[in-house]
């Protein structure tokens, strides 16, 4: 699955594209995402699927456009 | 019918400019009685590192004009504007210069003024940018709306 | 020590050129995060003799400025403001040419906004000024804000 | 005593500085611009007195400078 990062998150992982396997849901992927980046443990983020936020635990597609996003600051 | 959304992104600072043409196109629609611009502008603020010398914005430019059009769509929704213009910086702005332009029009000026209270809010929690600030010695330090 | 009042009367329309300005001033006041423009803008009303083709504006001008004065004190005790400026015509502005321009600076964006909105307020109810508004017949007919 | 007139009131005296004599209060100002300007019963107005609007009735110097306002409507 291909995952967009943004701002704070981007920076940590040192991408703002990459991917990662075998992600069904918003819970296991934040777990993964945890044990691949353990520098995450203290940011804060939300995930959008295809542009929306995903609120509880979603199901993901592997067609889906996901992203993590940092609280935003724009203005 | 869904329309595709508008841009608001402009690559670099907003030039006043530019505000005088936007403001200058509306003189012919003559039902208008009152215009809102609210301006947001890069502060040297005093950090930890350093002063603040540019703010570096990125964004998840897809997401942010879909929001952006949501927004819009309420706001006309609950307000009887004439229209309503949002432009928004990506990439470096410098201290002092602008990043952020919203101009609402109406008949009269409550509507106005709300409206554009109200959509630069909604603009500054909703919509997917992000600042980072540059300070003097080059380090930088993620903004932080709250 | 009394200041001496500013003026804030221009003749005939007040220009976008003019907005932009005042804008590009500000960009060296590097403690400023938000400026919040009112632009009022002449409207073609129709009155029962027909659609306003202009308004033409006179001022009891020394009572204006020392009331403007006062109003301007007032906004600088409530609202910590890094600048305000109001400019508001006399003589004849045409129907889509501005008339009232009211620029109010600070660090946060809530200041400005509600800084802005209180003069706007307080100008069009306590300056003396009077519209005449000119119909496309020629006659004429004294606005009421009310 | 000199008077300015601004807006409608101007229009129906027919001019924007004129002068009135015996005057002492604004109450007996009132009522001696009506006797001469029957048109102005029809209109609202305030006075001025020196740049200040005058509350109640207020007491006339020849030298103060009095003006009539209708309703403001700048803007």
């Amino acid at each position: 699955m291909n995952l967009l990062a943004f701002g704070i998150i981007a920076e940590k992982i040192g991408a703002s594209n990459f991917s990662l396997e075998d992600i069904k849901d918003t819970d296991s992927l934040k777990e993964k995402l945890l044990q691949q980046y353990p520098t995450l443990q203290e940011l804060n983020y939300i995930v959008s699927v295809n542009c929306k936020i995903a609120h509880g635990n979603t199901v993901l597609d592997d067609l889906a456009e996901v992203a993590l996003l940092p609280p935003f600051s724009g203005g | 019918m869904k329309h595709s959304p508008k841009n608001i992104f402009v690559h670099g600072a907003i030039t006043p400019t530019k505000i005088a043409e936007s403001i200058q196109h509306h003189s012919a629609k003559t039902d208008i009685g009152a215009h809102s611009i609210f301006l947001g502008q890069v502060r040297a603020d005093e950090l930890e590192g350093g002063m603040v010398i540019a703010i570096d914005y990125t964004a998840y430019e897809q997401m942010a004009l879909e929001k952006m059009q949501e927004i819009r769509e309420d706001i006309f929704a609950k307000y009887t504007l004439t229209c309503a213009h949002v432009y928004h910086s990506l990439g470096e702005v410098k201290v002092g210069e602008l990043c952020l332009f919203v101009f609402t029009s109406s008949k009269h000026r409550k509507i106005a003024i709300d409206a554009c209270e109200e959509m630069v809010e909604r603009i500054k929690k909703e919509l997917p940018i992000w600042g980072k600030e540059i300070l003097e010695n080059n380090s930088t330090s993620w903004k932080n709306n709250i």
